[in-house]
């Protein structure tokens, strides 16, 4: 691909990009939220049309028209936000567009023979390629998807994001696929904001910046990351997790002097929490100025616990205090009034107001704040939002600007925002940089310890267990809906952590 | 029906003799406002194609119709527009008597004398003139039929079932009252009744339910010919004959039906000519005329047209004035 | 959605609650009228009767799950039944006026779906903007009289009184259609890809799916389920008018809707909505059979329909969030 | 969305199509009726009658952008209109009827909010339901008779007839509503969750808005607009009658689709859906002055706004996808 240019109304998304790729490499893409890496093959994929700029496959120049003359040109694209139909079972999605049919009838029985073969090549023969899309998980949709890409007879498979969902040793599984596409002559390119896996899987990284490439074809496994993160982000970002208080003396001292460890009061406390079929017997405390991080992997329930602190759902047993009151469960309402937030684990369908602007998502939990007698006071809510964009660094600090022209890690930023503006006691963090680079990451997790040392306590969820060792002062390691392990987060390393949520036993 | 040969379908009043008088002499120019229902029905439909042929009749009037409307808001709108238009008279068939009241009594205010026709207006100081026929007539004629044959058939505890237009018409309940009366009389009385909405489609489903509610029917009574086309094929349908039908408004089809012999043996009129009338009416009421055959200077205050019964006997004479529906 | 073998059964179980509501409604009917509702002859009038609105709904349940709407289904049944009965289309016989409104009715349809594909006009507006123009054609035709089918053209006709084994053969044609709705819907590329765009036009887009051209075939398919239904009503009423269909697109969508398919698109089924279809149908039959006054029945309607989406919702059971 | 002071200029570049519309119908209007179309007192004729519909779409704008629908308005209305004029409210004197016709149309609403937020059925079925029962209530509560507002109770019919600086009372009460809801949707914390409602009722759930209570609200106060509409109808004709309002929901989704407000919620303005109105009245109005017969009309109504949809989308530009 050569000098592709893609505009959109308003934003110049590629300004002369360069990638080219080789058969039987892992090309990496790399660059920061919305530096064009999605558009780049959405053009390459025949989903968008370039305004400028050629490409080439096997050496022909080729015109991409649409995805069908993509994918007759043999290039499979995972895409990054899912393009699946809920209302279709997994056979039906995997042959979605070139359909096995005789006479426009479809074969049924052979299509879902075809997709059972493609799911168990995936390493998932458990998967029923009859069952409707949407009673999946996230990850088992991820499979689906590159299912679809493998079902084509593929000599270029783009997969972006691909990781973003998937657990630990799912991801393992993935590149035992990539390595073996590519061992038969396929080229992959491939998109990730884990540097981690860059390493492992890749062969060569382009990095993009701003819509334009500043680097191509670098080795991935010997260019140090510093390089990377700067030409990802045109700065040197010197360290990653920001520094904890100091260790305490006694750890898990509860009780005696709640003080003595630097961190505040109990804010949080869970006593033997029950959803069934979700999770069971869960039991936590959560003091002031302290990050309680739970791990786990996809589908644990970790996400349920959250939501259940929240009030979103109704525990069987078990009862939450706030404060040493009682949370009623049953409205996120009571549990807002209560003084608690939650940035949830979908940003774009259960956080923003995507056509609203900056401002408006931002003071969305404040309205009360701004209200007298109902009357909006503008004025005010306009100025805590500039206050908050400036603090959390939003780019652009536009407060009038669509929220869904931000990139990811700046929609982030805006949900933080949003409960940063009325004193929040507790947050709840779910998955709060998945999607966000490394730049932005680093950012959020200064914010994050900032607000834990301005006496918040947090609770955080990620798949990511370097992040939650790196992050919280306390991790809960949680496996099949129970809390299996507790402990500082200094006392464990990844290792440690990585065999307790899978094997569920301490080595 | 528009399918008939189209000499069948010409305005049957515009045929008839003009009254006996020098009336018909062209007078003073005068312009006459139209305001009428939608024509969704044949029977509106023939109301205002008679009143424009009417106009077109006479050298010295302008005809001045607004649009058809079933909404009571627009109709109250168009009848503002031909007041503001200054028209010299208005021939008013309201969509609701009663909710064009006000705005025909702004135009009496006004100066606009108001011909009302059909649906009356409650308050007589909104109307110079009202011409229309005899809901309560038509019942009754429509109760006496079917009454009498049965009477005389010697049937007891006959059942006999009515299909009502719009049930939220006035006209409508005037009319079942009328036949309810009439039953009363032999002693008779309505076992089921159900409303259509005047259209062909609801009276072929209505009547489709109603042939099985009841298995065995001695009369029926259809309010309107239109719906009646509904009722016929859902009878056929149904391969039912055990009974006879009465129809209502003397469509040129439901003649037909009668002239041919089959369950349709009666229909009681209700005669969209009164549309012709009106506009003459009209006409003489703007010029200051009286009417050729009464004595008196002026035109009358209230004009009742009669609803005659039409049976295979006298069909061929009412053939002509049947209005194609 | 009862679309592989084992889910079949499974599938099944989510009309459990249409099922339990008309179930409900025939005990009524054996209750209140049992000498008069069981009957044969009862029964295939409910048929009948449901069979107009009945083909509609078939094509109203593609449009909906093509995740778009069509409020013109009632107009331009009138205006294929109005132009067949012209004369001009009546001196070519039989045939031909079949021909006439099924053409007449995916003609209008596809005009739909082009304003909709490639004017970028929302549905609701584009098929509003159709009912009002294809009504006022109606009328304009048609002169706002009822058209005879004329005595030499009752072969037409005759599918409403002709019967085989004991029932009429409109209530074949309507058996028809929903029959070839549904293979069209569940055992062809064509409907499986219906479910995309309706569910996911941007992955149907994606996978390579002409979504426009889909939009597009899916208001014509409509519209050709308003021409059938036209051959129907002239049939049943021995006319074409332009007054035939009045408020039918609102009781097909309240049936396709009741029926199970979400009004966003990308879900639903055939026989949901014709099980919804037949609520009303049966409803209005008992209503009359009980001798009912309309305002009464109007007030019950609501109260049933309320009740049918309770019920139904019930017997998709843990299956809804 | 001008929600904020420095986009409110900008927000009015999205009604130019609108206006552009309207002018084009005006430039029409002069053309062909010259003498009338632009007097004073045919301008007054044209706000009376959008005055019913007008207040009821005020009503719509918030449901459908708080992501709802609403088909019970025109029942609503009917409904509260005949509430009032029963002889036994009819006794208490005209500002009895008037608190009576707005308790009816707000307490409908709300029956209408809690089906939908509380018992899950979904807007289109659940005020569809409403519709026809409300109708079939209206109908009996008058006995299917037109009931005439007594003459000692001919203040409610001043409001028609009363006059200020020239313009009728109704007409300013029709300004009162739009000004009112445009408050309430652009100043007020009730406005800003709305659009959150709508737009994402699932992100406003976590952020501590209570969806439900609001829906109610919504539906709520779309009834309550309804009952100021059955007062204004009272006016304009003098009666309660149960035919009031036919078909009024479809012409009030319709001005508010046109305004710009998407189907889906979230997204939408009272300006846009008022300018949507005036281009139907207007029509009509035109079409009125040049006598035009309804077929005519409708074929001409029906590819007018298609034209205005069209127009309309070019005034969004570059703002929209
Ligand atoms: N359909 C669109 N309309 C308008 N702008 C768009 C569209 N798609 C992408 N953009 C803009 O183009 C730019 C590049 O977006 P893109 O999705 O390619 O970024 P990315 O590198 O994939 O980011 P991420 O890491 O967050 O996935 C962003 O500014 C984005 O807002
Ligand atoms: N294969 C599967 N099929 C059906 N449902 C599944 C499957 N896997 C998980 N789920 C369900 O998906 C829901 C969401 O799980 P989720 O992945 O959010 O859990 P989690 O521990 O919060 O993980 P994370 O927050 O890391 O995504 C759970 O209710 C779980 O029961
Ligand atoms: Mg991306
Ligand atoms: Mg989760």
């Amino acid at each position: 691909m050569r000098g592709i240019t893609k505009r959109f109304p308003g934003v110049r998304a590629l300004d002369g990009v360069d990638l080219e790729v080789e058969a039987g490499e892992v090309h990496c893409l790399l660059g920061q939220n919305g530096a064009g890496k999605s558009t780049l093959i959405k053009v390459l994929s025949g989903v968008h049309q370039p305004d400028e700029g050629e490409v080439r496959f096997g050496g022909e120049p080729v015109r991409l028209a649409g995805p069908t003359a993509a994918m007759r040109l043999g290039i499979a694209t995972i895409y990054q936000e899912l393009d699946l139909v809920d209302g279709l079972s997994v056979a039906e999605n995997v042959f979605l567009g070139h359909e096995r049919a005789s006479y426009g009838f479809v074969r049924r029985r052979e299509a879902a023979r075809a997709a059972g073969e493609l799911l168990a090549r995936l390493g998932h023969p458990e998967i029923p390629p009859n069952r409707l899309v949407e009673r999946l998980s996230p990850a088992g949709k991820q499979v689906v998807s590159m299912a679809r890409a493998l079902s084509h007879d593929a000599r270029l498979i783009i997969m972006d994001e691909p990781s973003a969902a998937l657990a630990h040793d799912e991801v393992a599984n993935l590149f035992r696929l990539v390595r073996e596409l590519t061992s038969a002559g396929v080229a992959v390119i491939y998109i990730s904001h884990r540097l981690e896996e860059i390493r492992e899987i890749g062969d060569r990284v382009t990095v993009l910046k701003d819509g334009r490439t500043v680097a191509v074809g670098l080795p991935a496994a010997t260019t140090p990351t510093p390089e990377i993160v700067r030409l990802m982000t045109g700065r040197s970002v010197e360290y990653v997790f920001p520094p904890r208080r100091p260790r305490p003396a006694v750890p898990e001292a509860g009780g005696r002097d709640p003080e003595a460890d630097g961190l505040g009061t109990e804010i949080l406390r869970v006593e033997g929490l029950t959803v069934p079929g979700e999770f069971a017997d869960v039991s936590f405390s959560v003091r002031a100025g302290e990050i309680v991080g739970l791990a786990g992997l996809v589908g644990s329930g970790r996400t349920e616990i959250l939501e259940t602190v929240y009030g979103l759902r109704r525990p069987s047993a078990g009862r939450v205090l706030l404060d040493g009151r009682p949370v009623r469960p049953g409205s996120a309402a009571r549990a807002v009034r209560l003084g608690m937030g939650l940035a949830p684990e979908e940003r774009k369908s259960q956080a923003l107001l995507l056509e609203d602007s900056l401002a408006d998502n931002i003071t969305l939990a404040g309205l009360p704040r701004y209200s007298r007698l109902g009357w909006l006071d503008r004025r005010r809510a306009l100025a805590d939002a500039a206050e908050q964009i400036a603090a959390l660094d939003v780019r652009p600090a536009d407060a009038r600007r669509p929220v869904k022209t931000l990139s990811g890690g700046n929609q982030q930023k805006a949900v933080l925002a949003r409960w940063l503006i009325n004193g929040r006691r507790l947050l709840l963090l779910d998955e709060p940089t998945r999607g966000v680079d490394v730049g932005a990451r680093a950012e959020l997790y200064a914010l994050i310890r900032r607000l834990a040392d301005a006496g918040l306590g947090v609770l955080l969820v990620s798949s990511e267990v370097p992040e939650v060792l790196g992050l919280a002062d306390r991790v809960l390691v949680v496996r099949e809906g129970r809390v299996i392990h507790q402990a500082d987060a200094r006392d464990l390393d990844e290792h440690r952590v990585l065999d307790m949520i899978m094997e569920g036993s301490l080595s | 029906t528009s399918n008939e040969p189209p000499a069948a379908s010409k305005p049957a009043a515009s045929q008839a003799p003009a009254a006996g008088s020098d009336n018909d002499k062209p007078g003073k120019q005068v312009t006459i406002g139209f305001s009428a229902p939608a024509a969704d029905h044949g029977w509106i439909a023939a109301i205002a194609k008679n009143a424009q042929a009417e106009a077109g009749r006479y050298s010295d009037v302008t005809f001045r119709p607004v649009e058809p409307t079933n909404d009571i808001n627009q109709q109250i709108s168009a009848v503002e527009s031909l007041i503001q238009q200054k028209v010299n008279v208005l021939v008013l068939l309201p969509n609701d008597g009663e909710q064009l009241n006000q705005v025909a009594r702004r135009a009496m205010d006004a100066g606009i004398p108001v011909v009302n026709l059909d649906r009356v207006f409650p308050d007589k100081l909104s109307y110079r003139t009202w011409i229309g026929g005899d809901n309560y007539g038509m019942g009754v004629a429509a109760g006496h039929y079917i009454g009498k044959k049965l009477k005389d058939k010697g049937v007891s505890n006959p059942v006999i079932v009515e299909i009502q237009g719009i049930a939220t018409l006035p006209l409508t309940q005037d009319r079942s009252k009328g036949f309810a009366d009439a039953l009363k009389s032999y002693g008779f009385g309505v076992t089921a009744k159900q409303d259509a909405k005047f259209t062909v489609q609801t009276g072929n489903e209505v009547a489709g339910n109603l042939l099985q509610a009841h298995k065995k029917i001695d009369a029926l009574w259809n309010h309107d010919d239109d719906q009646g086309v509904g009722v016929l094929a859902a009878i056929k349908q149904a391969g039912r004959n055990e009974f006879f039908m009465v129809g209502g408004a003397g469509s040129a089809n439901a003649m037909r039906e009668i002239k041919a012999g089959g369950v349709l043996e009666c229909t009681v009129t209700y005669s969209p000519t009164m549309a012709s009338s009106a506009i003459r009416l009209a006409r003489l009421i703007a010029q200051g005329k009286g009417m050729g055959d009464l004595v008196e200077n002026q035109v009358p205050q209230s004009i009742t047209l009669a609803s005659e019964t039409i049976t295979k006997e006298n069909v061929d004479a009412y053939l002509p004035l049947g209005f194609e529906s | 959605m009862a679309r592989f073998p084992l889910l079949a059964r499974a599938g099944e179980v989510r009309h459990l609650g249409l099922v339990a509501a008309l179930v409900l409604l025939a005990l009524v009917g054996l209750a209140t009228r049992p000498e008069t509702f069981a009957t044969y002859s009862n029964l295939v009038t409910i048929l009948s009767l449901a069979a107009t609105i009945g083909v509609i709904t078939v094509g109203m349940t593609f449009v909906i799950i093509g995740g778009g709407i069509d409020l013109s289904v009632g107009a331009i049944m009138a205006l294929a039944s109005v132009w067949a009965t012209t004369l001009a289309t009546q001196s070519y016989g039989p045939v031909v006026m079949v021909i006439c409104a099924l053409l007449v009715g995916t003609g209008t349809g596809l005009v739909n779906g082009l304003l909709i594909s490639y004017g970028r006009v929302v549905p609701f507006i584009a098929t509003l903007a159709m009912m009002v123009a294809a009504g006022g054609l109606a009328q304009r035709m048609s002169d706002r009289r009822t058209q005879l089918v004329r005595p030499e053209n009752s072969a037409i006709v005759d599918l409403s009184t002709g019967r085989v084994l004991g029932i009429p053969l409109v209530v074949y044609v309507f058996a028809a259609v929903v029959a070839a709705g549904w293979v069209l819907l569940n055992r062809t590329t064509f409907g499986r890809r219906t479910y995309a765009v309706g569910g996911n036009p941007e992955a149907a887009r994606i996978a390579g799916i002409d979504v426009r051209r889909h939009t597009v075939l899916l208001y014509g398919l409509s519209g050709l389920c308003c021409g059938i239904a036209a051959v129907i009503i002239m049939a049943r009423t021995t006319t074409g008018s332009s007054t035939h269909g009045h408020l039918y697109e609102l009781d097909a969508i309240a049936a396709v809707i009741i029926g199970g398919t979400l009004l966003t698109g990308g879900k639903g089924t055939i026989i949901g909505s014709i099980l919804g279809l037949l609520i009303f149908t049966v409803i209005t039959n008992l209503f009359i059979l009980n001798g009912l006054n309309t305002s009464d029945q109007l007030i019950a309607k609501g109260l049933i329909i309320v009740v049918a989406v309770l019920l139904q919702r019930r017997g998709l059971g843990s299956r809804s969030p």
